[in-house]
């Protein structure tokens, strides 16, 4: 509707500073068990810096990093992932989402809670990037920024 | 828990609802809700809760601001109250 | 009015940050145990994790965490679908 | 009287940011406006889970090898940090869910404002 002129200095500091977040972002999600941060953080930090290209670049650049139509399958995996470890430790004897009975040889009950920790946390981050970046697709659908 | 400091983001957290509710442009307002998360977040940190002020700063200060400016852009920019 | 009978409300709350409160003891009033101090002692012998916020949302309250997540999710496919019908009528 | 009033300055602020909230809800005409409202309302509702979780004297619920995990008021609890983590990120998610509805309306009716949508509905 509105359409503001294309300034090249904001995308290049736009470019500059995506990839440190989404690094930065990573960094949380995995060292989440020593310092504060965890996978709501993280996600909400990739999704930072996807954003951040989308409103600098609009569609024609922002269609380079992540396509429109690759949001859903993503917010699937991650709840997938969340699900699968449940269901991988229901069938090996234990409870749902008791992560004790996972079937990883060789590691002690308290590390492999450890472990399970780990992994549904990378599956809540890619839920949540996806699902932020799929509601700004969603509200900006058919209008180009920028 | 240091009660000056937070005594003082207290009454900074009050005027800023109330700047953002009352201003005519709604451009003003979102930014004073932005104001709003992050003094917010600065004070769940005062209060030890270091892992809601992380989310606070990013999701309240961050990816909310971004939807509100894409709504204002897509509707109208004034207000009439 | 209204803030005046909350703020009277808040004036009989017990002291804040005092470590003796009944949210922070061992037993409630009903006789069940609270959770939170188990929560304290035991999380590191558990999971070796020292951060407890992560041990709390990600082993004792699992099944919470993944019942927001469904939520969150659900949240997006409403987006998906008001928006796009709403697009295509005006089209 | 300075100890009643450290005890209990967090909770009045806490009902002043709510009635604020209120107040954007009921009285203003723009439907924005009214969306603020809410998030005010419900960041404050998250502020005093925070503020009763606080102690004094204690340290971030983070394990310290300085300080024991047998004696609990070396730590703050952490259960409603927990609790209100989620309640955050469910936040952001159903205001994006209000976006929506509002750019629904806004695309059939042309305006923002109560009463000129009421107006045009008759």
């Amino acid at each position: 509707m509105r359409r503001q002129f294309q300034s090249p200095i904001v995308l290049l500091g736009a470019r500059l500073l995506s990839p440190y977040i989404m690094v930065f972002g990573w960094y949380v999600i995995i060292h989440g068990h020593y310092s504060p941060g965890g996978g709501f953080q993280g996600g909400a930090l990739l999704a930072a810096s996807v954003l951040l290209i989308r409103v600098a670049g609009g569609r024609r650049v922002a269609r380079l990093q992540i396509q429109e139509f690759a949001t859903t399958p993503l917010a699937v995996i991650g709840v997938v992932i969340y699900f699968a470890t449940g269901l991988v430790a229901m069938a090996m004897g234990g409870y749902f989402l008791d992560y004790s009975a996972l079937p990883i040889p060789g590691m002690e009950p308290e590390w492999l809670r450890y472990t399970g920790i780990l992994i549904i946390e990378v599956g809540i981050g890619l839920a949540v990037m996806a699902i932020l970046v799929m509601i700004y697709d969603n509200m900006v659908r058919g209008e180009d920024y920028a | 828990m240091i009660w000056e400091l937070e005594l003082i983001i207290y009454i900074f957290l009050a005027l800023s609802a109330v700047v953002a509710l009352e201003v005519k442009d709604l451009l003003v307002a979102v930014v004073m809700m932005t104001i709003f998360s992050f003094l917010m977040a600065l004070l769940f940190v005062a209060m030890g809760a270091i892992d809601v002020g992380f989310t606070e700063a990013v999701i309240g200060a961050g990816v909310t601001g971004i939807l509100f400016v894409v709504v204002v852009f897509q509707t109208s920019r004034k207000s009439n109250d | 009015m209204f803030a005046g009978i909350l703020i009277f409300a808040a004036s009989d709350l017990p002291y804040r940050g005092d470590p003796d409160n009944l949210m922070h003891a061992e037993e409630s009033i009903t006789g069940t145990t609270v959770k939170g101090n188990y929560f304290i002692k035991n999380a590191y012998r558990d999971t070796r994790t020292p951060n407890m916020v992560t041990v709390v949302l990600g082993d004792y309250r699992s099944i919470d965490t993944f019942g927001e997540q469904v939520v969150i999710y659900t949240a997006g496919l409403i987006t998906l679908l008001v928006l796009r019908k709403t697009r295509r009528r005006r089209a | 009287m300075l100890d009643f009033f450290l005890g209990h300055y967090a909770y009045w602020f806490t009902v002043i940011l709510l009635c604020i909230g209120v107040y954007g809800i009921l009285f203003k005409k723009n439907l924005i406006k009214k969306t603020i409202g809410l998030a005010i309302l419900q960041i404050s509702v998250v502020l005093y889970f925070v503020s009763i979780a606080s102690k004094w004297d204690a340290t971030v619920p983070v394990l310290n090898p300085d300080f024991p995990a047998d004696q609990v008021a070396n730590y703050l609890n952490p259960l409603p940090h927990t609790l209100m983590l989620t309640a955050i990120v469910v936040g952001v998610a159903t205001l994006g869910v209000a976006f929506t509805l509002l750019l629904a309306i806004y695309n059939r009716y042309e305006t923002l404002d109560e009463e000129e949508l009421i107006e045009k509905l008759q």
